[in-house]
C-alpha cells in the first residue's frame, strides 16, 4: 500500500526533475541538441582553428629559415621538446594526480637509452637503411623509459602526494648522478654518448632532403633543410602523434580510472578502480613520451651528457604543465610556449634588434626567467589553481536521450533496459 | 569531422611536399649559384662565426675571445691581401650560454649563414663537441680557442682544430711539475665534471709512468660544500700533494672550499691543479691561508711574455679602451688568423666566389691543415688530429694570495 | 542463526572485529543476509556501522574473524575486487567524482564489467569502441533509472544535495553489483526526498533484485524498507530481527537512550537536526520534553496510533514505532 | 678507530646544521601538512643577510662604504678591531649578527607564509606544494639577481687565531665546528622547553593536533602558523649563517642540497615529531661522512636519497613518528 503511494510520488518527481532539467543551463549549453558535443572529437570551429595552426606551424619554419632567422626557429625546436615533456607529466599531475618532481630521469634515461641502442641498430641495418633506424630508437627508447617508470611506480605505490614528489625528486637525482659516476661503463660518465668514434644514425631522409631541397627566392630568402628546420618538423610530428595517442588514452576507460582516482581514491577503488594498476599505466605511459622526447633530444643534439638533466629543468617542465593547465593539453601546449617561448623571444629580439648592447639583456631576461617563473607559479596557485586554459569536463552526446520519459512503464522499462544484473534473488 | 581533419592534414603536407618538390630542381648547382655576392663595394664578404658564452655560464672568457676575433678581423680587413683579393670579413656571434643543450642550436645558426668560412668556438669541451657535430656535417671548419678535453680531437672529424693546449697536455705536465718537486705519493680529487675527468685521466697517466703512487682516489659532485670525510681520508692516507681537477668556483667545482677544508683539516700536503683553479676566485673562497702554496699549470702563458704579445696587447687596448685582454683572448686571435690566412690562400688559388662553396671549405680545411704562420702565442701550425703543435703550459703557485708564474716553461 | 549454516546467505559476518589501537570499533559482529532483502544496520553514533561497512568492502581489514561474500572470504581483498565480486557502495559524507560530469561518474562505476585497455584505447579497435558505446548507453539507463539523466552532463558537484546522493546510487548500481551497501542515505533529506529514496530503494531490490544493506539515522526510513535489523553499539551486536523486535528490544532502547536518559538523546538528535537545517538550536524544556516529543511523534506517524510505540526518539518523527504493516514482502 | 672518530665528528657538525634546517620542515609539516620546499631558502637568505651583518661589523671596506652613505653608522669604525679580535667583541658580533640574521629571516617565512600559502589553506595540497616550490626558484633567482651568485665570507681575525682542538692528537676539531654543535644543541634543548612547556608550545601542538579544534578552544590558529613560520626560518638562518662561517662561502643555491638532506632527516626522525627531526639530523650527517668516509663522496648523495625513499616506503612514519590512517 505504502510502496504503491511512493511509487507514484517517484514517478511525479521524476517528471519534475525531467521539466526543471530542460530549463537548465547545462542542457542549453551542452546537452542539446543544437550543439551537440561528442567526447575525444573537436567542434567545427576548433577543428578549423587546429587547421589554421597546423598550416601556420608547417610553413613557419620555411620562412624563419629561409629570411635567416635562424635561432627563432630553433627556439621553436627547445619548446617542442619541452611541450612533449610536459605531455607525458601531464598524464601523471594533469590526469591521474600524482606528483612527479623528477620529470628530468626519464627524459635522461630516454635520451642514453636511444644512443646505446641507435649504433648497433644502425649497424645492423646495414649503411642503406640505417637512416630508419631512428623511429625503432624513438620507440625502444620510450618502452625503456616506460619500463623506468614501471619500476619507479613499483615502491611509490603507497605514497602520498608530497611525498611523492620528494621520492620523485630524489629519484631524478639518483639518475643524474648515477648517469655521471658511469656504472659498469654504459654511460661513459660526464664525456657522454655516443663514445668517440661511434658516429649516430641519420634521421630518415634527412640526408637526401638536405641535399636535394633548396628554396630561392631573390636575394633575401634562402631556404634549405637544416638540422633545425629537419628537426623541428620530426618533432611537431612526434608532437601530434602524442597529442592524439594521449587524448585517445584520456578519453578511455582508463582514462576515467585516471579521473577517478585523481578526484577520490577511496572512492574510485570501492567502484571497482584498479587503482594500482591505474597508477602504474600513468607511470608508464608518462614515462614513455617522457622517454621518447629524450631520444629526439639526444638525436637532434647527436650526443648526450648528464648536464642538461637538472632539478632544475624538470621544474621547468613542473611549470608548463602547473602554469598552463594541469589535465588539460592546448593548456600544456600554451605553458610550454610562454614558459619556453618568451625569454627566447626577448633574446632573440635583444640580440638581434637592439644592436651592440643586446646580449647583456637577453642574458638578463634569461636570468629573469626563473624569477618571473617562480613568481608566476605562486600568484597563478592563489589566482588560478587550474592554470591559464583549465581542464575540461568531459561531455558526452547521450544515445539514449528521452528513450524512457518520466512515463508510468517507465519503471518497467528501466528494468528491462538495466543490464542485467549478475546477482540479486530470482 | 575526423575526416575533415585528416583531409586538412593530408592537404597541408601535400602543399608543404609540392613546395619542396618545386624547390628541389638538381641540387647542386642552386647551392652553388645560391651564395649570393654581397653588393658592397663589389667586395665579397665572408662570415666568420664566433661560438661562446656571450650571456651566460663563463661570460668573461666569451666576451674576451669575441672581442680578440673581432680584432683579428678588422686588422684582415684592413690588410692588403683582403684589398687585392677584394675581400671583406664579418664575425657572427652566437651565444652557447656554455649549454651543451644550445650548442646544436646555435651551431645550425652559423650554418646557416651562407657566406660562412669558418667558426671560431666554442669554449666549453661540453658545447664544442655537440656544436662541432653540426659543423662536421656542414663541412665547416671549426678551430676552438678554449677546449681543453683531450678526445675532442680524436673524433674522426678532420674539420675540427684548436689553438689551446689540451688536457692531456696539461695533465703530464702538473705530473712532471710534481715530480720535479720531490713529490713521490698524490691523491687525486676531481670534480665530476668533462674538464675534471679528462684531466685528471692525463695526469694519473703520466703520474703512474714517473713511478708516482696515488693513495686516495675521489668524485666530488657538483654542488656539494661537505668534504670533512674526504679530508680525513686524505689525511689518513698522507700524501706528498693533492691533485684537484675541476675548477675553483664555489657553484661549479669548489676547488676553493676543498682547498680551505684541507687547511682546516690539518693537511698540510699543497694542492695541485689545472688551470681551473688558476684564477683569483680560487683564493677568494679557499681563503688566503687555504691558497696559499697551491700549484697550477695552465695552457697559454701571460701574453705579454708571449712572442706577439706586447703587439697584440698593444693592439686590443687600442680598439677596446678599458678591457684587458684575458687568457684565451690570444688564442681565439690566432684561430680567427688562421681561418682568415687560410681564406686568403684558397681565395688567391681559387677565386673569391669559390670560398664559401663547399669545395672551398673543403679547401680551407686542407690549408688549415698545412698552416703555418707566427701567431701571438708563437708559431701556429696543426698535427695530423687538429691539435696545435705549440702548445705552451705555464705553471703558477699562489704566494701572498696572489698567482705568481713559475719561472720554468714547460713547452 | 547459526554461522554454519552458509547457504542461503549472500552475505556472512563471522566473529569480524577490527581493532585501532586499543579500541575494538568493530567486536565480534556476527551477521547473514539473505539474498534478496532489505536489511538495515542502525546503532548510535560511533558504534562502528561506517567501520562495519568499511571492511566490508576491503577498505579496512579486520583483525579477527571474516566475512564471507558468497562464501569468499573478504579479508585482505582489495576493494576493487569486492567491487568485482558484487558488493557496491555509497559514502556517509558524498564521495562522488567532483569535477566529473554526472555520466563520467556512473561510467566509471562500469569499469569492473568492462577490460579494453590502453593499447585498444590507443588505436581505437572496433571492440573498443563497441566497449565504450555499450558503457555510455549502459551508464545512461543507470542514470534514467535514479532520474538524474536530465542532469546527465552537468558536474556532479553542481547537482543539488538530493541528486548527489542519488547519482551515487547510481554509480553504485552501475558496477552491477549483487549487494548494494547505503551508508545514510536519507541523511541531510527533507521529507519529500526521503520519501523518493524509499521508493528508489525497493526498485533496486524488486525491480533490479539487489540486495540493499543500508546504514541509517532515520528510523522512518528504516522502518519502513528494512526487512530485518541489526543493531550495533560499541562495535557490538546488541540485536538483530524484525524491525517489531528491535522495537521492543529493551537493550536497543538503552542503547539509543542510554544511562542518559531519553532527555539527552533527544536533545542531541535535536541539535543534529538544526545543525542540517541550519538553524539555531533551540534546547527543550527539560520537564515537558517526554511527553511532549512523544505526542508529536504519534501525530506525524499515522501508523503509530494503532500499534504500541514503545520508544520515543525525537520530535521529527524519527520514532521507533511499531508499522507492521511494513514487513510482509 | 681514530679515522671512524673523525669521521663522527665531521657528521656530527653537518649533523648539527641538517638538524637546524630539518625542524623548519618539521614544524611546517606538522601544522599545514605541507613540504614547504622554501624553507631550504630561507637557509639560503640567512646565510647572505649573515654575510651582510658580518661585513658590517667586521670588514673595513664594507663599513667605509656604510659610512659613507649614513655618517651615523661611522662609529662601527672604531668598534671594528673590538669585534673581530676579542673573545667578548667576538661573542657579542656573534649574537648581533646571528639575532638580526634569524629576525629578518623569520620575518620573511611570516611574510610567505601570509602571502603565498594562507590564500591556499584550503585548497588541495598539491597547490601549496607547488607554490612553495615557486617561491623557492623566485628566492633563488632573486638573490641570483639582485645579489650576486657567490659571496665570500669574511673570517673574524679572533676566530682565525684559534687553533683546531686536537683530541688524542689525532682528531682535529676546528674552532667552527665546535661553535656549530655546541650551539645547535644548545637551540635544540631550547626550542624542545618552549614546544613542550610554554603556553604557547602547547597551543603550538595542539594546533598541529587538529586545527579546527584547537581554533574552537580560544588558539588564534593564524598566529601559531605564522609562529612556526617565524621560528623554523629563524632556525634555518641560524644554520645558514654557520654555513657561511664554516665553508666561507654562500651561493645562491646552496640551499637545494641541504634542504633535502634535511627534508630527508625530518622524514627519517618522523615528520611532524621536533625530537625525530633532531635525531634525524644527527643521523644523516654522521650517515653521509661515514659513506663518504668509506665508500666514495660520489655517491653520498644517492645514499641519502636511497635511504630516504627507503624510509618513506617502509617506514613512513619514521623512526619516532606514527604512520596516520585515513579517515574515510
Amino acid at each position: 500500500m505504502t510502496k504503491k503511494n511512493t511509487s507514484t510520488n517517484t514517478t511525479a518527481s521524476m517528471e519534475d526533475a525531467a521539466v526543471k532539467g530542460k530549463g537548465s543551463a547545462a542542457e542549453t549549453l551542452f546537452g542539446g541538441k543544437a550543439k551537440p558535443m561528442f567526447t575525444g572529437k573537436l567542434s567545427p570551429v576548433k577543428m578549423a582553428l587546429v587547421g589554421l595552426l597546423m598550416v601556420v606551424l608547417l610553413l613557419l619554419p620555411i620562412y624563419l629559415q629561409g629570411m635567416g632567422e635562424v635561432l627563432l626557429l630553433a627556439s621553436f625546436v627547445l619548446i617542442g621538446l619541452y611541450i612533449l615533456l610536459a605531455l607525458g607529466l601531464n598524464i601523471i599531475i594533469g590526469y591521474a594526480g600524482m606528483l612527479d618532481f623528477g620529470r628530468m630521469a626519464f627524459y635522461a634515461v630516454g635520451a642514453y637509452a636511444a644512443m646505446i641502442l641507435a649504433i648497433p641498430l644502425a649497424n645492423l641495418m646495414g649503411d642503406n637503411l640505417s637512416q630508419f633506424a631512428f623511429p625503432f630508437v624513438l620507440i625502444g627508447s620510450g618502452i625503456v623509459a616506460a619500463f623506468v617508470g614501471y619500476l619507479l611506480s613499483l615502491p611509490v605505490m603507497r605514497l602520498r602526494g608530497d611525498y611523492l614528489a620528494i621520492v620523485t625528486l630524489g629519484f631524478g637525482e639518483i639518475v643524474r648522478i648515477t648517469i655521471q659516476n658511469n656504472p659498469f661503463n654504459i654511460t661513459n660518465g660526464l664525456l657522454g654518448l655516443p663514445r668517440s668514434g661511434d658516429v649516430l644514425p641519420w634521421p630518415p631522409f634527412f640526408e637526401w632532403l638536405r641535399e636535394n631541397v633548396v628554396l630561392v627566392m631573390g636575394n633575401e630568402f634562402y631556404f634549405t633543410v637544416t638540422r633545425n628546420v629537419y628537426w623541428y618538423y620530426m618533432i611537431l610530428l612526434v608532437l601530434i602523434i602524442a597529442i592524439i595517442v594521449v587524448r585517445r588514452q584520456d578519453n578511455s576507460r582508463l582514462g576515467r580510472s585516471w579521473a577517478a582516482m585523481r578526484e577520490d581514491e577511496v572512492a574510485a577503488t570501492a567502484m571497482g578502480v584498479n587503482v594500482t594498476k591505474a597508477k602504474t599505466w600513468a607511470f608508464v605511459l608518462g614515462a614513455f613520451w617522457g622517454g621518447a622526447a629524450g631520444a629526439c633530444f639526444g638525436f637532434f643534439q647527436g650526443s648526450v651528457s648528464p648536464e642538461p638533466f637538472t632539478f632544475l629543468n624538470s621544474v621547468i617542465v613542473l611549470a608548463i604543465v602547473v602554469i598552463g593547465g594541469m589535465g588539460s593539453i592546448p593548456g600544456v601546449l600554451l605553458g610550454g610556449v610562454i614558459i619556453m617561448g618568451f625569454p627566447e623571444l626577448v633574446r632573440w629580439f635583444a640580440m638581434n634588434h637592439l644592436g651592440g648592447g643586446g646580449g647583456d639583456i637577453g642574458g638578463q631576461v634569461a636570468n629573469m626567467r626563473n624569477l618571473l617563473l617562480g613568481l608566476f607559479m605562486v600568484i597563478m596557485m592563489a589566482v588560478r589553481t587550474e592554470g591559464i586554459i583549465p581542464m575540461k569536463p568531459k561531455l558526452h552526446k547521450l544515445y539514449g536521450k528521452g528513450k524512457f520519459g518520466g512515463t508510468d512503464g517507465a519503471a518497467d522499462k528501466a528494468a528491462e533496459a538495466a543490464p542485467s544484473s549478475k546477482g540479486g534473488a530470482n | 569531422m575526423k575526416s575533415k581533419l585528416r583531409f586538412i592534414v593530408a592537404a597541408m603536407l601535400t602543399l608543404a611536399l609540392c613546395f619542396a618538390l618545386v624547390a628541389c630542381n638538381g641540387g647542386d648547382d642552386t647551392t652553388s649559384s645560391a651564395p649570393a655576392d654581397a653588393p658592397t663595394d663589389g667586395k665579397t664578404t665572408f662570415a666568420i662565426g664566433f661560438g661562446g658564452p656571450l650571456t651566460q655560464g663563463s661570460v668573461g672568457f666569451g666576451q674576451g675571445a669575441l672581442r680578440a676575433t673581432q680584432l683579428a678581423v678588422k686588422q684582415a680587413n684592413e690588410s692588403d691581401q683582403a684589398r687585392d683579393l677584394n675581400i671583406e670579413f664579418r664575425v657572427v656571434e652566437a651565444d652557447d650560454q656554455s649549454d651543451p643543450t644550445r650548442a646544436p642550436v646555435v651551431a645550425n645558426a652559423l650554418v646557416s649563414e651562407r657566406d660562412l668560412v669558418g667558426v671560431v668556438g666554442h669554449f666549453n669541451s661540453a658545447v664544442t663537441e655537440p656544436a662541432g657535430l653540426v659543423y662536421n656535417e656542414a663541412g665547416v671548419i671549426q678551430i676552438s680557442y678554449g677546449s681543453t678535453r683531450p678526445d675532442l680531437t680524436h673524433m674522426g672529424r678532420d674539420n675540427f682544430f684548436r689553438t689551446c693546449a689540451t688536457d692531456a697536455l696539461q695533465g703530464p705536465t702538473a705530473a712532471q711539475s710534481a715530480w720535479d718537486l720531490g713529490f713521490r705519493s698524490a691523491a687525486l680529487i676531481d670534480d665530476s665534471s668533462t674538464y675534471g675527468q679528462g684531466l685528471v685521466e692525463a695526469f694519473t697517466t703520466k703520474w703512474i709512468e714517473l713511478g708516482g703512487e696515488v693513495l686516495v682516489e675521489e668524485s666530488t659532485q657538483q654542488g656539494q660544500s661537505d668534504f670533512g670525510p674526504v679530508v680525513t681520508r686524505i689525511r689518513a692516507a698522507g700524501p706528498d700533494f693533492v691533485f684537484f681537477a675541476g675548477t675553483g668556483d664555489a657553484t661549479t667545482g669548489a676547488g676553493g672550499l676543498f682547498a680551505r677544508q684541507l687547511k682546516d683539516g690539518g693537511v698540510e700536503a699543497p694542492m695541485v691543479g689545472g688551470d681551473g683553479i688558476q684564477d683569483q676566485v680560487f683564493i677568494d673562497e679557499a681563503g688566503a691561508t687555504g691558497a696559499e702554496g697551491t700549484i697550477a699549470t695552465k695552457p697559454g702563458m701571460p701574453i705579454e711574455d708571449m712572442p706577439e704579445g706586447a703587439a697584440f696587447l698593444q693592439a686590443y687596448e687600442a680598439e677596446f679602451p678599458g678591457e684587458a685582454a684575458g687568457g684565451f683572448d690570444a688564442f681565439a686571435f690566432d684561430a680567427a688568423n688562421a681561418i682568415i690566412n687560410a681564406v686568403f690562400e684558397v681565395a688567391a688559388d681559387k677565386g673569391a666566389a669559390e670560398v664559401a662553396t663547399p669545395a672551398g671549405r673543403r679547401a680551407i680545411i686542407e690549408a688549415v691543415h698545412n698552416i703555418n704562420f707566427n701567431g701571438v702565442t708563437g708559431p701556429v701550425s696543426f698535427d695530423e688530429f687538429g691539435d696545435n703543435n705549440n702548445a705552451i703550459i705555464t705553471t703558477f703557485l699562489v704566494q701572498d694570495g696572489e698567482w705568481i708564474a713559475h719561472p720554468e716553461i714547460h713547452p | 542463526m547459526a554461522k554454519t549454516e552458509t547457504q542461503g546467505y549472500l552475505m556472512q559476518a563471522i566473529d569480524a572485529t577490527i581493532q585501532f589501537g586499543g579500541l575494538r570499533a568493530v567486536d565480534s559482529v556476527n551477521m547473514n543476509i539473505t539474498a534478496g532483502t532489505i536489511v538495515a544496520l542502525i546503532g548510535p553514533n560511533g558504534a562502528g556501522k561506517t567501520t562495519f561497512f568499511n571492511l566490508l568492502t576491503g577498505i579496512y581489514t579486520p583483525t579477527e574473524g571474516e566475512i564471507l561474500f558468497e562464501g569468499r572470504s573478504v579479508s585482505g581483498k582489495k576493494s576493487h575486487v569486492i567491487a568485482d565480486w558484487g558488493i557496491s557502495r555509497t559514502f556517509q559524507n558524498i564521495r562522488l567524482f567532483k569535477n566529473m560530469t554526472a555520466l563520467e561518474n556512473v561510467m566509471v562505476g562500469r569499469h569492473v564489467r568492462t577490460s579494453s585497455g590502453p593499447f585498444a584505447a590507443t588505436f581505437r579497435t572496433p571492440s573498443f569502441k563497441r566497449e565504450e558505446k555499450q558503457i555510455q548507453e549502459d551508464s545512461e539507463r543507470w542514470l534514467e533509472f535514479v532520474g538524474l539523466i536530465e542532469h546527465a552532463n552537468d558536474l556532479a558537484s553542481s547537482l543539488p544535495y538530493g541528486a548527489q546522493r542519488r547519482l551515487e546510487i547510481a554509480r553504485a548500481l552501475a558496477t552491477e553489483p549483487k549487494l548494494i551497501c547505503l551508508d545514510e542515505p536519507a541523511a541531510g533529506m527533507n521529507e519529500s526526498e526521503s520519501a523518493d529514496l524509499d521508493e528508489l530503494i525497493l526498485r533496486i531490490r524488486d525491480e533490479l533484485g539487489i540486495t540493499v544493506f543500508l546504514i541509517e539515522h532515520d528510523m522512518k526510513v528504516v522502518m519502513n524498507l528494512a526487512e530485518y535489523i541489526y543493531v550495533l553499539d560499541f562495535g557490538k551486536l546488541i540485536a538483530e530481527g524484525v524491525p517489531a523486535e528491535i522495537q521492543s528490544n529493551p537493550a536497543v532502547i538503552a542503547a539509543y537512550l542510554g544511562e542518559g536518559g531519553a532527555e539527552a538523546l533527544v536533545e542531541e538528535r535535536r541539535k543534529k537536526k538544526a545543525a542540517e537545517r541550519g538553524e539555531e538550536y533551540k534546547p527543550l524544556d527539560t520537564h515537558g520534553a517526554p511527553a511532549g516529543t512523544m505526542a508529536e511523534a504519534v501525530q506525524t506517524s499515522d501508523t503509530a496510533a494503532a500499534a504500541p510505540a514503545t520508544a520515543v526518539m525525537d520530535s521529527d518523527g524519527v520514532v521507533m514505532v511499531a508499522a507492521d504493516e511494513n514487513k510482509g514482502e | 678507530m681514530e679515522f671512524f672518530l673523525q669521521l663522527l665528528v665531521d657528521g656530527l657538525t653537518v649533523g648539527g646544521l641538517y638538524a637546524l634546517i630539518a625542524l623548519g620542515f618539521t614544524m611546517v609539516y606538522g601544522i599545514l601538512l605541507m613540504i614547504n620546499f622554501a624553507h631550504a631558502e630561507m637557509f639560503m637568505t640567512g646565510g647572505f643577510i649573515g654575510y651582510g651583518m658580518l661585513n658590517l661589523f667586521g670588514n673595513y671596506t664594507t663599513i667605509g662604504i656604510v659610512s659613507d652613505a649614513l655618517p651615523f653608522m661611522s662609529f662601527l669604525k672604531s668598534t671594528q678591531p673590538f669585534f673581530t679580535t676579542t673573545a667578548l667583541g667576538f661573542i657579542i658580533m656573534m649574537i648581533l649578527v646571528f639575532g638580526t640574521s634569524a629576525v629578518l629571516t623569520g620575518c620573511l617565512g611570516m611574510l610567505i607564509e601570509r602571502f603565498a600559502y594562507r590564500p591556499l589553506r584550503n585548497s588541495p595540497r598539491l597547490c601549496a606544494l607547488i607554490s612553495a616550490l615557486g617561491m623557492s626558484l623566485f628566492l633563488q633567482n632573486f638573490v641570483l639577481t639582485f645579489v650576486g651568485h657567490r659571496m665570500v665570507f669574511p673570517t673574524p681575525e679572533f676566530l682565525a687565531n684559534l687553533d683546531a682542538i686536537n683530541v688524542f692528537g689525532y682528531i682535529f676539531i676546528a674552532p667552527i665546528d665546535m661553535i656549530i654543535f655546541c650551539s645547535a644543541l644548545v637551540l635544540l634543548f631550547v626550542l624542545d622547553r618552549f614546544v613542550n612547556k610554554t603556553k604557547l608550545g602547547k597551543a603550538m601542538r595542539a594546533t598541529a593536533q587538529d586545527k579546527d579544534a584547537a581554533g574552537l578552544m580560544g588558539i588564534n590558529i593564524n598566529s601559531v602558523i605564522a609562529l612556526t613560520f617565524f621560528i623554523g626560518p629563524a632556525l634555518g638562518a641560524v644554520a645558514g649563517t654557520f654555513f657561511g662561517m664554516k665553508y666561507g662561502i654562500v651561493t645562491f643555491n646552496m640551499g637545494l642540497f641541504p634542504g633535502i638532506k634535511a627534508f630527508t632527516a625530518a622524514v627519517l626522525g618522523g615528520i611532524g615529531n621536533l625530537r625525530g627531526a633532531m635525531l634525524g639530523g644527527f643521523l644523516i650527517g654522521i650517515l653521509e661522512a661515514m659513506a663518504s668516509g668509506f665508500v666514495s663522496i660520489s655517491y653520498r648523495d644517492v645514499i641519502t636519497f636511497a635511504v630516504l625513499i627507503l624510509i618513506l616506503i617502509f617506514r613512513p612514519g619514521g623512526l619516532l613518528g606514527e604512520s596516520v590512517v585515513e579517515k574515510v
